[in-house]
């Protein structure tokens, strides 16, 4: 599904232009535009080491030669200070616009308020809202970790029929991402009283420590139900311990992002049966980039789409030919 | 001459500019004894590394047994047949004292070690030397002189025909200076080559066939032993003539200075040990190594606590429990093995001599006076004759002797009361001893009083107003310079 | 009192698996004991390449990367056979501690250093390769074999088992071991005597290397594909790992047998924790207490011995 | 003449006695000179105060870090000190404590985290890679437990937002206080006998000891100056964004400790002890942080970018090393 078509809540901030003057109270800045000539536009991403963070590097490119402008990535590995580094690199560079993708919550506000103030448009990609009103940009486009959360707890909650053991596997505990997850799960879960957690442990977004710990985990619980993994990539090594352990008949597991190869296994039937999609492809913000750098009148958000997918719709998104 | 196992033809060594060995010509002959003396820095040790593959010369050539070789490595030179005593203690201080011996020749069948030989050929070995160590003990447990008396079993373990002695009797006691020469005599029976670095002429004389003598580098001449005497040897080594040894002291003691009664340590390390020590005065402290004299010294600069007894210091009471604290009150302190616990190796020779004076000399606005301490060092430099007289030299390139003038250079600068000297002459060239000597006479002048441990008996009897000699752990003797000599000192100094 | 010291890491042990089997019913069982094994395979093979460098004196810090390097070739050359594959990860390994040992003995930079830059520019490599996702190419059936059971063991653990005992065989039964625990107790009369330290150095690299890469092969093995952030910090767990099996940091002390207790030391604990479902945000603090308190004790024992050769 | 000479001798002795300084020197006016060719926006004043700020927090944990170094230690929780101290600056300007204040206990915690390894050095006798590794995974657990595991930021109030990314003239604040600091630390370790007794402890501390200084003491101070340090960088950093973000785990290049023992040991020190200047320190920052700032310039690859950073500093250390050996 094209993202496109997914925006479903927006606000309309005002073209800019000479004449439209910005507010501080709506974050909305005035900021340069080009009629026409080659537009260069910078893209900061938070870390490049994660396939989905990754997946958007790679479907910004493809977007960018598809549009005709070029692309400057950076990485900035993880640490907010690296990631404000490199923005301050891309305002000297005097890019046109600048799309920035990252995990560090609050901490970067002050990166975006120098884009601001370069007169640069700024569009938010993936990250969390920014929740406070004086934080300028020019349009913010993610999907909604937290609303993610909730459907998956809704999801295993109709599983169940409201009553069984779950395990629950988070990614690296301190990343913005994992906390928003949580934040929708745990609350929406806990509404549940005869659903029990019966182990929380994290694995670091990855398959092997998930493997491992999902393996003590089987050790330490004689019944469990379904296992909710923050990503497809901890949800496939949980599942790997329970085949290991001969208990794949028992536990059903649910993951996040819905990458093409938790898509196969959902398509082919078995343990693992639904993911959430994330949207990872940076089109949309692309486009919004072009958009108000040629002057174009642009939403202020465009929420991205992130359905369930599971049995039930899986030929709808399923796509072979998919980079992530 | 057909019976020459070794020859060194024109060899050079360079370190940076200078010439450490500079074209020098000496034959060995199968079976002698052949000793090399110099002052320090006179290039011995640099000599012997090379013969001994850590270092390859950078010009001329070594012939051994008629053939020019490289000895590229140390392994290289033992499989050559030339084994070598180093002059510092080479030890692997965690592994036994049998894998130190084998260490690189381990037994071995079909690769694998064989832990049971390795123990076995060890104590035969030690026990064939009359040593008396139990192959299994770590090297670390032992005594230095025990360790040293490893190093020598396991340079004569290695079957080799020339055998390289760098100072091995440095840190012995009488009894196993006797294995040593008992080893040297075993050795010998067996047509052994031998060449031996002492600055202990009377060794030289005792046991020398041929003497090579160094001076800067350079080859100044080899000699029958026979042709010459100590007097003419040491004109020798350091190019001009040696009038008076121990120079004669020019002051008279005053009043006591300190007063020690009833030292002692737990488990009888230290036994009631009272002595005095007067301004204007060296007592020189004997004894057999380790039978307590060095504890007398460290618990007065502070490093050994928990002794009972009391210490008056310039009438008041003192306990010392820091170095800083001792030097407070007056005390300096020059430590037995320089260079693990005197200098700073990578640091220069200014920086090495100003540490303990900084606070109270060179502060200007509570920073460091910079040409102020330069002044300083190179006025010591001057005073104490430290070559080269380079203030920005790292202290660690100095030869032993230099590094020795260095580190006394460090108690001139602040006025102190006492100067403790341990070993103060320890692997120093007689040149540099004598210099040191004339130091310790000019201190005395100016009111310090000395406190000198010291192995080499000579030095003891040459130096000291009174000597006492120290047993396992008790002074069992007191001597006035008049009263004392060897024979007598020795007669205390052994266990009853 | 000295032999009791140098037990203290097996007696750690013994009290963390009796505290186990009273915190948590499913601890002592076969089952997870051969679990708690096999987890700690990765990590303890890299920590018997970590102690023979260690025991040298110096130190690995590109191993963690070398692993992430190996997991991705071993996923992307699987057309070579698993022979050739894992042919292909210790001739990798291999020339990566070449490199390493080459820039410590040759150009004599620290060891700490050297590794440093090398886990950096590995790490970049891998990222470089590819491009920063996993290696998502089919990894065959028989390549995933070698991570299997035989006869209901899980074949890693028996790997880690069959590592430390050659390990064992190498520091005790071979001269080689002499010579490592010489080059780390004393490099300079190691030297002299004839060992050939700078050969010694540049094995144990090799040999640290090989291993990593191999841990990295098994991890693709493991998991199925090739995940480029394989071995994110196992560098710093496998010097924890040989630190709190009682070896000294500084080298020419330590053994293997205590290198495979810190090794079950650390897997008790994460078992443990999984178990209990102690919270992630925990986890960590533990870790780092058992460090120190490890180290302090070992370091306790270390100064005795010293004190005693000092005073003797 | 002669006076000119004995200018140039003097300059030659200069260079002479700081070899990896004067290299990375050459080697940093090098890549600035050449830049324009790369891109004409790098050489701007922008761009450039941009960089400095960029390196302030490397430059100023490095400091620290060379201390540590100087007495053959090392302090590996650097990092994780300027984590926590971010988020207990944070934590307390939410609490409505006053600026001041708050820079006084955040850099006390700094100091007191220091005196922990220190003290566990010291008196554990334990080596400190061991130590401050442990504390460094035990505060970073701390860290996580107190926050949650979430990004904190509060209503800071501008006087200390602008401890972080204020002004004076165009020269942001943390590039003054980088520049005070490593004036202080020269001074300190030229011209005071506190510094000299850091190069005598990590060169000799048993002949340490015996020139009657108090060696435990000087360790003690060296860790927790390292912990202030860093302290003073994380409270830049938390001032700064005037908020606290869990750094994740990074995409490659190591945290801020490996960094500044990266710039320690670039700019010619060794990790043996004894030997290092707080101007190598700060240049070998510089040098990382120029070419990271230039490689976005370039375009390059990212993966690429830290490819070449690895090798900058293996080249460094070998250049230096190579420098060692000929002595
Ligand atoms: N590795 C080295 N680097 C630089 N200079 C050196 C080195 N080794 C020795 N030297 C210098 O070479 C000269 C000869 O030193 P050597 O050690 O051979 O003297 P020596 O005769 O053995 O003296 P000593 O009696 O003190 O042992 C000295 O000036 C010394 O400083
Ligand atoms: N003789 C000295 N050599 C080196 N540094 C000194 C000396 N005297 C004083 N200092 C410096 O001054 C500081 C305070 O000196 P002071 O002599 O007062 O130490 P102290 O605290 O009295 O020592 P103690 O613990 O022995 O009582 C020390 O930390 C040291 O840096
Ligand atoms: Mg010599
Ligand atoms: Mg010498």
């Amino acid at each position: 599904g094209k993202s496109n078509n997914d925006s479903k809540a927006s606000s309309s901030a005002p073209a800019a232009s000479a004449s439209a003057g910005a507010s501080a109270q709506t974050g909305s800045y005035e900021y340069k535009t080009k009629k026409d000539g080659k537009i260069t536009i910078g893209f900061s991403q938070a870390v490049m080491n994660h396939p989905f963070r990754i997946a958007m590097v790679e479907s910004a490119k493809k977007a960018a030669a598809d549009l005709g402008v070029e692309l400057i990535v950076t990485d900035g590995q993880g640490d907010v200070n690296k990631e404000i580094s490199n923005i301050e690199s891309l305002i000297a560079r005097n890019v046109d616009a600048i799309v920035v993708s990252s995990l560090s919550g609050k901490a970067i506000y002050p990166a975006y308020k120098q884009v601001a103030e370069a007169k640069i448009p700024l569009i938010i990609a993936a990250s969390g809202v920014p929740d406070d009103e004086s934080i300028p940009y020019v349009s913010y486009v993610a999907t909604d970790e937290v609303s993610m959360g909730q459907q998956a707890a809704q999801y295993i909650a109709k599983l169940l029929n409201n009553k069984g053991n779950i395990v629950v596997l988070d990614g690296v505990p301190e990343s913005t991402n994992s906390e928003l997850r949580r934040k929708g799960f745990m609350p929406e879960i806990e509404k549940f009283s005869d659903i029990k957690v019966v182990a929380h442990q994290s694995a670091d977004w990855l398959r092997l420590p998930a493997m491992q710990v999902m393996t003590n985990i089987l050790q330490a619980n004689d019944k469990i139900d379904v296992v909710f993994a923050q990503n497809d990539e901890m949800g496939f090594g949980a599942l790997e311990a329970i085949k290991k352990a001969g208990r794949e008949k028992e536990i059903k597991v649910v993951g996040m992002d819905a990458q093409k190869e938790a898509l196969e296994m959902i398509k082919n039937g078995g343990s693992y049966i639904m993911s959430v999609k994330n949207e990872w492809s940076t089109e949309t913000a692309l486009r919004l980039a072009i958009d108000a750098v040629r002057g174009k009148p642009i939403d202020k958000r465009v929420l991205l789409d992130s359905p369930v997918i599971d049995k039930s719709n899986i030929d709808k998104y399923y796509d072979p030919n998919s980079v992530f | 001459m057909n019976n020459v196992i070794l020859e060194l033809k024109g060899v050079s060594k360079k370190f940076g500019p200078a010439y450490a060995n500079q074209n020098i010509n000496v034959q060995l002959e199968q079976g002698e004894f052949h000793a090399i003396v110099g002052e320090n820095g006179a290039g011995k040790s640099t000599l012997i590394k090379m013969l001994s593959g850590v270092h390859l010369p950078d010009e001329g050539e070594i012939i051994w047994k008629g053939k020019a070789v490289k000895l590229t490595s140390p392994h290289a030179a033992q499989s050559q047949g030339i084994s070598t005593l180093f002059q510092e203690i080479q030890e692997i201080p965690a592994l036994s004292v049998a894998e130190n011996i084998f260490l690189g020749r381990e037994p071995k069948s079909m690769g694998f070690m064989q832990w049971s030989d390795l123990f076995k050929e060890a104590e035969v070995l030690l026990r064939s030397l009359n040593i008396m160590i139990d192959p299994r003990t770590k090297m670390e447990d032992l005594r230095i002189s025990e360790r040293k008396m490893v190093e020598i079993a396991r340079a004569v373990s290695i079957k080799a025909e020339l055998i390289i002695m760098d100072e091995p009797s440095a840190n012995l006691n009488e009894d196993e200076l006797k294995i040593l020469f008992d080893t040297i005599a075993l050795l010998r029976r067996q047509n052994v080559t031998i060449v031996y670095i002492s600055h202990r002429l009377r060794e030289i004389f005792a046991m020398a066939d041929r003497v090579t003598v160094l001076r800067d580098g350079k080859h100044i001449q080899t000699i029958n032993i026979r042709d010459t005497n100590e007097a003419a040897l040491v004109t020798s080594m350091i190019g001009r003539k040696l009038e008076e040894y121990y120079p004669a002291k020019t002051v008279e003691s005053g009043d006591v200075l300190l007063d020690v009664k009833n030292l002692s340590l737990p488990d009888g390390e230290l036994q009631n040990v009272s002595f005095q020590l007067r301004k204007r005065e060296v007592v020189g402290l004997a004894g057999l190594a380790g039978s307590g004299q060095e504890l007398v010294t460290k618990i007065l600069f502070g490093l050994v606590k928990g002794f009972t007894g009391n210490i008056v210091l310039d009438g008041r009471s003192f306990v010392p429990h820091s170095p800083r604290q001792s030097m407070n009150a007056g005390i300096s302190f020059v430590p037995e093995d320089r260079k693990t616990q005197g200098l700073f190796l990578n640091q220069s020779v200014k920086d090495n001599m100003s540490i303990t004076a900084l606070f109270k000399n060179f502060l200007t606005g509570g920073l460091i006076n910079k040409s102020k301490e330069l002044r300083k060092a190179n006025s010591l430099i001057a005073q104490l004759s430290v070559r080269p007289q380079d203030p920005y030299k790292h202290v660690g390139n100095l030869s032993g002797g230099n590094q020795q003038k260095a580190l006394i250079g460090r108690w001139l600068i602040d006025k102190y009361k006492i100067l403790i000297l341990e070993e103060p002459t320890r692997g120093v060239d007689v040149g540099a001893k004598m210099d040191i000597y004339q130091e310790i006479n000019k201190l005395l002048e100016q009111d310090l009083a000395i406190l000198m441990v010291s192995s080499e008996l000579p030095e003891l009897l040459g130096m000291c107003d009174r000597i006492l000699v120290f047993s396992e752990g008790k002074m069992t003797a007191e001597f006035s310079r008049d009263e004392a000599t060897e024979e007598k000192i020795m007669e205390y100094a052994f266990p009853r | 009192m000295k032999r009791l010291n140098n037990q203290l890491p097996l007696i750690t042990l013994i009290i963390l698996v009796i505290v186990g089997s009273f915190l948590s019913d499913s601890f002592l069982t076969v089952k997870n004991l051969i679990n708690l094994i096999q987890f700690a395979a990765e990590t303890g093979i890299i920590a018997v390449g970590m102690a023979f460098v260690i025991f040298t004196g110096g130190i690995d810090l590109s191993v963690g990367s070398t692993v992430a390097l190996a997991a991705v070739i071993a996923a992307s050359t699987q057309q070579l056979g698993v022979p050739g594959v894992l042919g292909l990860c210790v001739v990798l390994g291999a020339l990566i501690g070449i490199i390493n040992g080459l820039v410590i003995t040759k150009a004599r930079v620290e060891p700490f250093m050297a590794t440093l830059a090398m886990m950096a520019i590995v790490r970049a490599v891998t990222l470089w390769i590819t491009n920063g996702g996993p290696v998502l190419k089919p990894v065959s059936a028989s390549y995933q074999a070698i991570a299997g059971d035989a006869f209901g063991i899980p074949l890693p653990a028996i790997y880690l088992v069959v590592i430390f005992i050659l390990g064992y065989i190498l520091l005790r039964r071979l001269p080689f071991g002499r010579h490592v625990m010489a080059v780390g107790g004393g490099e300079e009369t190691a030297r002299l005597f004839g060992v050939k330290v700078e050969k010694v150095k540049l094995m144990v690299y090799t040999l640290s290397g090989i291993l990593a890469a191999l841990a990295g092969a098994l991890i693709t093995a493991r998991i199925g594909m090739g995940e480029p952030r394989s071995g994110q910090s196992f560098e710093l767990t496998a010097i924890a790992i040989v630190i709190v099996g009682g070896t000294y940091l500084l080298g020419g002390r330590g053994t293997i047998g205590g290198t495979f207790i810190g090794a079950m030391i650390f897997a008790v604990i994460l078992n443990l924790m999984n178990l209990l479902d102690v919270s992630a945000y925990i986890q960590p603090i533990v870790r780092g207490l058992i460090i120190i308190i490890a180290a302090l004790l070992i370091s306790r024992s270390f100064a005795k011995n010293k004190k005693t050769a000092e005073s003797a | 003449m002669e006076m000119k000479l004995g200018w140039r001798n003097r300059l030659g002795l200069m260079i002479k006695s700081h070899q990896e300084e004067s290299l990375l020197t050459l080697l940093i006016v090098i890549i600035i000179a050449i830049s324009p060719i790369f891109s004409p926006d790098f050489f701007t004043e922008y761009n450039l105060f941009n960089l400095l700020r960029q390196i302030s927090y490397t430059a100023i944990v490095s400091i620290g870090m060379l201390l540590t170094i100087l007495i053959g230690g090392i302090d590996l929780s650097v990092g994780s000190t300027m984590q926590a101290v971010g988020l207990s600056s944070i934590l307390l300007i939410q609490n409505d404590m006053p600026v001041w204040l708050v820079v006084i206990v955040v850099l006390l915690i700094g100091m007191a985290l220091g005196l922990i390894n220190g003290s566990l050095i010291v008196y554990g006798l334990l080596q400190p890679f061991i130590v401050t590794l442990g504390t460094k995974i035990i505060i970073d657990g701390l860290t996580l437990v107190i926050s949650d595991g979430k990004g904190v930021s509060g209503n800071a109030p501008d006087s200390f937002l602008e401890i972080g990314a204020g002004h004076v003239g165009s020269v942001p604040i943390p590039v003054i206080i980088m520049f005070v600091l490593i004036f202080l630390g020269s001074v300190v370790l030229n011209r005071t006998v506190f510094g000299r007794q850091i190069y005598a402890v990590g060169s000799n501390r048993l002949a340490a000891h015996n020139s009657g200084i108090h060696v435990n003491r000087i360790q003690l101070l060296v860790y927790m100056l390292s912990g202030l340090f860093a302290a003073i960088a994380g409270l830049l950093v938390a001032a700064r964004t005037g908020a606290f973000q869990p750094i994740t785990v990074g995409g490659g290049a190591g945290g801020m400790e490996l960094n500044a023992i990266a710039a320690v040991v670039v700019g010619g020190a060794s990790l043996a002890g004894g030997k290092g200047t707080v101007g190598g320190a700060f240049l070998g920052a510089l040098l990382s942080g120029l070419l990271f700032n230039l490689l976005v310039f370039l375009d390059l690859n990212p993966y690429i970018q830290q490819f070449v950073l690895g090798a900058i500093v293996l080249a460094a250390v070998i250049f230096s090393a190579s420098k060692r050996q000929k002595r």
